[in-house]
């Protein structure tokens, strides 16, 4: 009864959405309750084989058998892609997007949740889904001390519930400095942030036992019988600092502004830890070692990072990779210029890393995995870093990243090699549902062919498209108008016809350096 | 890779300066994070023998024709003769002396934090360091004979936190083994110019420009900038007082309650036999049950934990120096006048272009100046309108000890103190007064004297190899040991 | 190893003292796409004194140690817009000057050069910054070797370059300026910029009969007027390219029959083939951008260079200095197959295509005995973002060595 | 001319050190210096004299002279020598330490408030930066105080054209050469963002045109008896500068030395002087590497000062940076004074311990390159200035 109330629901929802939601492209096509049959010309399973003319059952949403000429259920629906590739998809080991705002103001959030956060029909979503992208672990940004929770997300569906895979994947803390704060202040909020956890769990149980103190010194005043000691609570976890007689406080009397912060001390939780520069790893896998986090961690890294590599490989903590992959620098001496394509360190170190994408569909982990390959990786590693890795950090290599009886039913169809820049994402099945068809993705179509999408959603998208394209006009006078040296800013110029998010080359606003003599002073 | 010895010495360090015990140092302590196998590490650094015509020991005191044995980063043995040990590396020079010591520095801290105004008393320089960049800047320091630094933050703001002493050495990027002392001091400007981004461009006629103005600092800002000064100390020294007050409140209370509970043990019987008796008859005459009431004196409420008082506590009891960036002055002055009531207080005048004019005092008073013989040209701002090269000089012939420091602005400078510190001696420093204030007195001031700063037994082999006397004319630095590896090596 | 540092001198030290080998330079590889209609499978290019001497199947045997062999070798790639010039480059006090050449602005120590080399880019035009309506004159340049135009020119003065859209009136503003700055009378929309690009264009027919009329930069109008010279005109939207276009129709009707345009940036040509078709313009395509959105506010669809290709448009590609992995001119024709060119369309586009557009065809665009020795050596299929650009040979030297 | 003059003032050194005294017969400096004529007292005048013993003495010409002693006669040096018979009733000033010439400023403002930049055209080449020169100004007491004896006032180099650049001196007004050098404008500080020219292009055109049709200095630029002072900063503009100056067969001096360590061989083929941008404490070593190349290469080299806006001592601290990178201690002291003379056509005059040359005399604790050596005195053309007892 309760199911069908549900169910009745969802499809009151889906028919609200076709008729007015941008996503009435891709939602919803043919519900297969998660019972389906994928037949391809090649079966990616990433568990070791590739499958040529393969076969993927599943059933009930989950695979329950993948091979060459298997058997399946007489009645089961079939799909076949005799001239496509099968393959997982892709796994999104972080992300800030998806997100009504991605950071919170307040220095120690960790009470907060990214679920009260999370747009579903946000157009990242959609983008995810037409990259290939059949997981997404969503965490506040790095503009925080501590921050919320994360969830692990499809990138389907209509609300948070349905959409999640695992709820509370995570904590986010960051060793970079927040908005106001610098490197000092930022050390300093993260210490007062455990030390203050540290010292109110301490007044508490101080309080609870003069409290308890005063009950057996008037019991005896009035000649009673003491009250027998009676443990609500549960001691201290965790392996770092601990507050002795934790037990005596209930966890329900702990303020919830503080217990989250308790269970990431314990050892509960797992940490996203961002690093932005190598010195922030030290502040980083100090803070982690101190509280008793560190088996917990996941380092999110910076480009420059890279520099700190013997140490983050000496912690044995898993990385995921944001940011440009690769690291310009210029000899501040000789002026010869260096540079360090970074995933490449990190594979030589022996680090597990996960690989993160800028978040355009066009440039999403397809185009990391690629890049890696170009510059000299293996195939293997480095489809890893976008597939099995995260799904590993995540804790979810069971059900995602591979296609293998017991997994989740999540099968990309691709028109051929996954990572060719001619390929593209034909459908995409998660849990066995068919959830993207580029048949009807009517925004594919707009990019590739310039074609009007024909819902009104879409022209909204167009007119946000006008207001996000900045005025240079404006931003010009401004400049000019408030004294700005032109010749500092001549070769940032250059770039604004340009819709790319640029790589994040240090060096580059040096470019002009014949007119600045302290250029050369900046390694950086 | 810091040798044990160094860290030894850091510990007995500790012991004699009392270092403030924070309420989160666990959290905040210098435990290195990987630890590594100490001896080990020690076993890496080889063993060197330097002979040397003349070992200036201190400025002042120079033997002749003396050897020094350095070894796992320490001095070992100074004597007439050391026969050459296994594996050794013999190293000949006319002179030997302490490296050098940057006593105001910012080389290796974040720019933002040099900057930054919000910095509070609890806020730690040496969570700044950055020791990924800047490498040819910490070994073109070397290569200058500067091996440590005294680094400050916060220029631009009342208070620059607790500044740090750090080893130069390019080869260590892990700041557990580079910083030698985490509170060196605590920092605070008075009557600052706030240089609001201005930039110098060279302009049309060759001379230098500024692109923005500055926002110059109101007169009475600055005289209540040492009213505030002086009532956070006076903040600390309450705190430090309270803390103590509730130690021995809550000593006496324990006491009391300790004999009180004895008591009520002993009388404990006969309260239940007076209670059953009590209960017996309420229950007879169908009487509620009243208990007795208990009474005891309150606890002693124990102050709030605060780590930024305890940081000026620390300063006011002397514990760690106080430097304060002051130039003007009326305003040394003020604050030589306002601070006298703080009997302990180690005060440290940073700049203090106008010192002069309390020369007596600050002699009188033991309290050095770090002086910044910098070169200004007439865009100065205002606070370094009197600014004199000869400053130095004249300071120290007037009896106020002197130190000599690259000014805590720009992360390049440290690389010319010795150059600055020359300009000083051709203004008219005494030589010997200028090798001093690089050595000795710097580390002396720091707390740093037990490990650095001269050349004697169990120092750490922070040594110079030249081919002439110190900061003289013509001399060259042939090699320059920090903590105990051979750093630089001109001479094949 | 293979990974940690790929280190290049960029400064001129480094490239000035690297002896030009006097011996011949010799390249192996699986596959030679020379852009002159022939792939050659196990192939070698012999280059001699700089210029191409040899092409052919290299002979069967053992490889020899030391030798240099990669798995694809295309031509030196020729990008028609650098972009790495900055505003010092283009005499802003007049909207129109045409009597300028950038040959006079450039820096040829900075390290764009360099960078743009080493992502396989052999060949450029540097354009005056696009802040007139017409800058002056651009250049053809290597972009390696010594530092100096003598060195570097490929062909000095190669066209007249100019801008339609919003960028050459942006920053005009007369209400808000003061009256003394040039910045308050220049045209401050679309319409003003192509008045200013016609009336510049008559004056200069005026002129041509009436030595009275002369005016700064009368010649090179003229130049570009009769022919002599491409106009190489800047127009992102498709307003801006029609405005283009009629402008030229105009000087057609006027007699200037032999005025040869080219746009730069056309993102929105994909509208507007039968103009281009029409008047034989050729089009130099911007950076592929991932959510369409580019400059001018037009929308730069991903089957573009195919739409173009397909319509007969000569077409270029190019990376707006932009050398990155995954940004370079070579992940631009991975883009453009995307999109749905081809891949023989895509490797012209990005050699010999350009190399034609710009008529220094003879020299560079394509591995023809004869041509500059300039080479891009991959270390697996071209235009993939799987592969990238291992090694470069700048006429005839080895200017970065894959092994 | 020029050569002549200072041939003379060469062989008047040598002369002096190995010939009888002749005094009151400055050979070669007659003409070149009105006004100031020795000659014309009486030879007898012994008060007149003033003799300078030194332990050593510098020269200016990259080579010393131990235990040597100067003569001067009437704010002129007539005489140097090791042993010289000092006449009877000379003045004796005995000093243990160094003596050398007042140090030389290449490029500075000391003196001329902000009179030296016109900002209502880039082109005008017939100001003269004498015209912007107060005497009394308190700025030139605190570069003498820095043993500097004589500056170059320049115009700005944001001009495409400033005008002529004039020697002065730094006590009592003395204008040692007028029209020194033609200063143009060359780097990006001649750029400007909202008047003509923005463009390096449109900057050379500019020069162009107005080389291609000379007036005024320009003419005597292009004819050769004039020299140019070209402000360039990086890389491009110097050999920019370099090609312009080779169209117009222009001679003279290039300021802005920060990347010549790339561009040497074409520095030194262009047959120009490099005036060697000021040094700051912590600037980039670059820029001081760079200088020592230049000098290893034989490139003719001076300092620039721009004081006011720097202290007076970054002079010699610069040399000090240069030293410490390589740059020899005698080329150093050379740029400070001889050849900084030579570099604006006034090493007749000034720069120089020689016979003929204007008294400008520093006594130094030590070797003045040397930034622990302190100036013990100064004195121009034989008057005392500054230090020690007066």
């Amino acid at each position: 009864m309760k199911n069908q109330t549900l169910r009745t629901l969802a499809q009151i929802a889906v028919a609200t959405s076709l008729a007015t939601a941008s996503i009435a492209a891709t939602a919803a096509q043919t519900n297969t309750d998660g019972n389906v049959v994928v037949k391809a010309g090649k079966v990616i399973t990433l568990t070791g084989e590739t499958i040529e003319n393969g076969t993927i059952v599943i059933e009930g949403g989950r695979v329950t058998a993948v091979g060459k000429d298997i058997k399946y259920p007489w009645d089961a629906e079939v799909k076949e892609f005799p001239n496509a590739v099968a393959f997982p998809g892709f796994v999104e080991g972080l992300s800030n997007n998806g997100m009504d705002r991605a950071n919170e103001n307040i220095d120690v959030a960790a009470f907060l949740n990214v679920k009260d956060s999370i747009d579903p029909v946000s157009f990242y979503f959609e983008d995810a889904l037409r990259a290939g992208i059949t997981t997404i672990n969503v965490q506040q940004g790095k503009d925080c001390v501590v921050g919320g929770r994360g969830y692990v997300v499809r990138p389907h569906g209509l609300t948070v519930e349905r959409m999640t895979l695992r709820p509370d994947s995570g904590i986010v803390i960051s060793a970079v400095p927040k908005r106001g704060k610098t490197r000092a202040t930022q050390a300093l909020a993260l210490r007062q942030a455990f030390g203050g956890l540290r010292m109110y769990l301490e007044e508490l149980v101080q309080e609870k036992k003069d409290g308890k103190d005063y009950a057996t010194r008037e019991a005896l005043y009035q000649g009673r019988e003491p009250d027998k000691d009676s443990v609500k609570g549960r001691p201290m976890g965790g392996n770092s600092w601990k507050v002795e007689n934790l037990q005596m406080v209930p966890r329900w009397e702990i303020d919830e502004k503080q217990l989250p912060m308790l269970e990431v001390v314990e050892g509960k939780v797992p940490v996203y830890l961002y690093c932005d520069e190598p010195a922030d790893v030290h502040t980083a896998l100090k803070l982690a070692n101190d509280n008793g986090f560190a088996k917990r961690t996941v380092l999110v890294l910076g480009p420059e990072c890279w520099k700190a590599a013997d140490l983050i490989a000496k912690s044995a903590m898993p990385v995921i990779l944001t940011g440009s992959m690769k690291w310009t620098e210029r000899d501040p001496v000789t002026g010869e210029e260096t540079e360090t394509f970074v995933p490449g360190v990190y594979a030589e170190k022996g680090i597990v890393f996960a690989l993160q994408s800028g978040n355009s569909s066009a440039e999403s982990l397809w185009y990391q995995a690629a890049l890696c390959i170009g510059q000299g990786m293996s195939r293997e590693a480095a489809m890893a870093a976008v597939t099995t890795i995260p799904a590993k950090i995540m804790g979810l290599e069971k059900r995602i990243g591979t296609i293998a009886p017991g997994s989740d039913g999540n099968v990309v169809i691709f028109s051929g090699d996954p990572l060719s820049v001619t390929s593209h994402v034909v459908k995409v099945f998660l849990d066995g549902n068919e959830v993207y068809d580029r048949a009807t993705d009517t925004r594919m179509k707009h990019l590739s062919t310039g074609a009007q999408p024909a819902n009104t959603a879409s022209s909204a998208e167009l007119i946000e498209e006008v207001h996000k394209h900045d005025d240079p006009v404006v931003e010009e006078e401004e400049k000019i108008d408030a004294g700005e040296n032109k010749k500092d800013k001549d070769k940032g110029e250059h770039e604004e016809g340009d819709g790319h998010d640029h790589d994040d080359d240090k060096d580059g606003h040096h470019e002009g350096d014949g007119h600045d003599h302290d250029g050369d002073k900046q390694g950086n | 890779m810091r040798p044990q010895a160094t860290i030894l010495a850091l510990a007995s360090l500790a012991c004699v300066t009392h270092l403030p015990t924070l309420g989160w140092a666990s959290l905040a302590g210098t435990t290195p994070l990987v630890t590594e196998d100490e001896d080990q590490a020690c076993a890496e650094l080889p063993t060197y023998v330097l002979r040397a015509e003349k070992l200036v020991v201190r400025p002042g005191k120079v033997l002749e024709n003396v050897s020094v044995l350095v070894r796992g980063g320490e001095i070992v043995l100074i004597s007439p003769e050391i026969p050459l040990p296994e594996g050794a590396t013999e190293i000949k020079g006319k002179v030997v002396c302490a490296s050098f010591m940057d006593p105001w520095s910012a080389l290796g801290v974040d720019s933002n934090v040099l900057n930054d105004k919000s910095l509070n008393e609890e806020a730690r320089v040496s969570d700044a360091l950055n020791l990924y960049s800047g490498d040819f800047l910490r070994q073109q320091a070397l290569e200058a004979g500067v091996t440590t630094a005294r680094l400050q933050g916060g220029y631009r703001g009342s208070t620059g936190g607790l500044g740090a002493v750090v080893r130069l050495d390019p080869e260590l990027d892990d700041p557990s083994t580079a910083v030698l002392l985490s509170d060196a001091n605590l920092g605070m400007s008075v009557g600052l110019t706030v240089d609001s981004g201005a930039r110098l461009v060279r302009g049309a006629d060759g001379s230098l420009q500024f692109l923005s103005g500055d926002e110059p600092v109101d007169v009475f800002d600055r005289v209540s900038a040492i009213d505030k000064l002086i009532s956070k100390l006076e903040s600390g020294a309450a705190y430090r007082q309270a803390e103590l007050e509730y130690a021995h409140k809550l000593d006496e209370w324990n006491k009391e309650i300790a004999e009180q509970t004895k008591k009520l043990e002993g009388d404990y019987k006969k309260a239940k036999k007076s209670r059953d008796k009590d209960v017996k008859e309420a229950e007879e005459k169908g009487k509620e049950f009243k208990e007795k009431k208990y009474k005891e004196s309150r606890k002693p409420k124990q102050p709030k934990q605060d780590d930024g008082k305890a940081a000026l506590a620390s300063v006011a009891e002397g514990e760690i120096p106080l430097v304060v960036e002051v130039h003007r002055s009326s305003e040394i002055r003020n604050l030589l006048e306002r601070t006298k009531s703080f009997g302990r207080l180690r005060l440290v005048i940073a700049g203090g272009s106008e010192a002069l004019s309390s020369a007596k005092e600050l002699a009188e008073r033991e309290i050095p100046v770090i002086v910044w013989p910098a070169l200004r040209g007439n865009s100065a701002q205002d606070e370094f309108a009197s600014d004199d090269l000869s400053l130095a000089g004249v300071l120290a012939a007037r009896g106020v000890p002197i130190l000599l420091g690259t000014g805590g602005r720009g992360e390049d400078a440290t690389r010319d103190l010795p150059l600055l510190a020359q300009m000083a001696i051709g203004h008219g420093l005494d030589p010997e007064v200028a090798l001093r204030a690089l050595t000795v007195d710097a580390a002396r001031t720091f707390d740093m004297a037990g490990s650095i700063g001269t050349v004697e037994l169990g120092k750490d082999a922070d040594l110079l190899v030249l081919d002439g006397m110190p900061l003289m004319p013509g001399t060259n630095i042939e090699h320059v040991f920090c903590g105990g590896r051979l750093a630089v090596s001109n001479k094949n | 190893m293979l990974f940690t540092v790929l280190s290049l001198a960029l400064g001129s030290g480094g490239l000035a003292a690297m002896p030009v080998p006097a011996e011949a330079t010799t390249v192996f590889a699986d596959r030679i796409y020379t852009a002159a209609g022939d792939v050659i499978e196990n192939g070698m290019v012999v280059i001699t004194d700089g210029k191409i001497s040899a092409i052919g199947v290299a002979p069967n045997g053992e490889r020899k140690e030391g030798e240099l062999h990669v798995a694809a070798i295309t031509p030196g790639m020729v990008d028609l817009s650098s972009r790495n010039t900055n505003m010092q480059t283009v005499e802003e006090t007049t909207e129109v000057s045409a009597q300028y050449h950038v040959a006079d602005s450039l820096d040829l120590f900075d390290r764009s050069w360099g960078r743009q080399l080493k992502s396989g880019v052999t060949t450029v035009v540097a354009n005056p910054y696009d802040n007139n309506c017409i800058g002056g004159f651009s250049i053809a340049l290597k972009t390696g070797g010594e530092p100096s135009l003598e060195a570097r020119t490929v062909k000095a003065d190669v066209a007249l370059r100019g801008s339609f859209g919003s960028q050459p009136s942006g920053k005009n503003h007369p209400a808000r300026r003061r009256p003394t700055d040039f910045y308050s009378r220049r045209p401050t929309t679309r319409m003003g910029v192509e008045w200013v690009w016609r009336k510049s264009m008559y004056d200069a027919l005026y002129a041509e009969g009436n030595k009275d009329r002369a005016f700064d930069g009368v010649e090179q109008l003229l130049a570009a007027l009769n022919g002599e010279v491409p106009v190489f005109a800047q127009a992102w939207a498709t307003q801006d390219i029609r405005t283009a276009v009629f402008l030229k129709e105009e000087m057609a009707k006027e007699g200037k029959t032999k005025m040869r345009l080219i746009i730069d940036a056309g993102a929105e040509a994909w509208r507007e083939l039968d103009f281009l078709t029409r008047t034989g313009t050729a089009v130099v395509l911007p950076p592929f951008a991932s959510d369409g959105r580019t400059f001018d506010n037009a929308f730069y669809a991903r089957d573009c260079a195919a739409k173009l290709h397909g319509a007969g448009v000569p077409i270029a590609l190019s990376a707006h200095n932009d050398s990155s992995p995954g940004h370079s001119l070579g992940d631009q024709a991975a883009f453009a197959r995307s999109g749905g060119l081809s891949f023989d369309a895509a490797l012209e586009a990005v050699t010999i295509s350009p190399a034609r557009i710009m008529g220094i065809d003879r020299r560079v665009g394509s591995i023809e005995v004869g041509k500059d020795g300039d080479l891009v050596l991959w270390n697996g299929t071209p235009f993939e973002l799987t592969s990238s650009v291992v090694g470069v040979v700048l006429e005839g030297e080895l200017v970065v060595d894959p092994r | 001319m020029m050569f002549n003059t200072i041939l003379a003032a060469f062989l008047a050194v040598s002369a002096g050190l190995t010939a009888t005294p002749q005094p009151g017969t400055p050979s070669g400096s007659e003409g070149v210096k009105a006004g100031v004529s020795p000659a014309s007292k009486a030879v007898s005048d012994a008060a007149a004299f003033t003799a300078f013993k030194a332990k050593i003495v510098y020269l200016g010409n990259g080579t010393s002279l131990e235990n040597g002693v100067v003569l001067v006669q009437d704010g002129i040096i007539v005489k140097v020598g090791k042993d010289l018979e000092i006449p009877a009733g000379a003045g004796i000033v005995d000093h243990d330490g160094a003596l050398s010439a007042g140090l030389i400023a290449l490029h500075s403002n000391d003196g001329a408030g902000g009179e030296l930049n016109d900002t209502t055209r880039t082109v005008m080449p017939d100001a003269e930066a004498r015209f912007a020169f107060d005497p009394k100004h308190p700025e030139l007491r605190e570069a003498l105080e820095a043993g500097i004896t004589s500056i170059v006032l320049c115009p700005s180099s944001s001009r495409l054209i400033g005008g002529q650049t004039a020697v002065v001196k730094t006590s009592g007004g003395v204008i040692v050469k007028p029209n020194a050098q033609l200063s143009l404008g060359l780097s990006s500080a001649a750029l400007s963002y909202n008047e003509f020219p923005t463009s390096y292009s449109g900057a050379l055109g500019e020069l162009n045109a107005q080389f291609s049709d000379p007036k005024g200095a320009v003419s005597r630029a292009v004819a050769g008896s004039l020299p140019v002072l070209m402000d360039v900063n990086d890389r491009a503009e110097t050999m920019r500068a370099i090609a312009f100056a080779k169209k117009y067969k222009l001679r003279g001096a290039m300021y802005g030395s920060y990347w010549a360590e790339d561009v040497v061989v074409a520095i030194k083929e262009s047959g120009f002087d490099v005036i060697c941008t000021p040094f700051d404490v912590g600037d980039n070593q670059r820029g001081a590497r760079s200088v020592a190349a230049l000098a290893a290469a034989g490139v003719r080299i001076g300092f620039g000062l721009d004081s006011p806006a720097r202290h007076p001592a970054s002079l010699r601290f610069g040399a000090a940076m240069c030293v410490r990178q390589g740059l020899a201690a005698d080329s150093a002291r050379k740029a400070l004074t001889g050849d900084a003379a030579d570099i604006v056509g006034a090493g007749n005059r000034i720069g120089k311990i020689a016979r003929g040359s204007d008294a400008d005399i520093v006594l130094w604790s030590g070797d003045p390159v040397a930034l622990s050596s302190s100036i013990k005195a100064v004195y121009i053309e034989g008057k005392q200035v500054f230090g020690g007892s007066k």
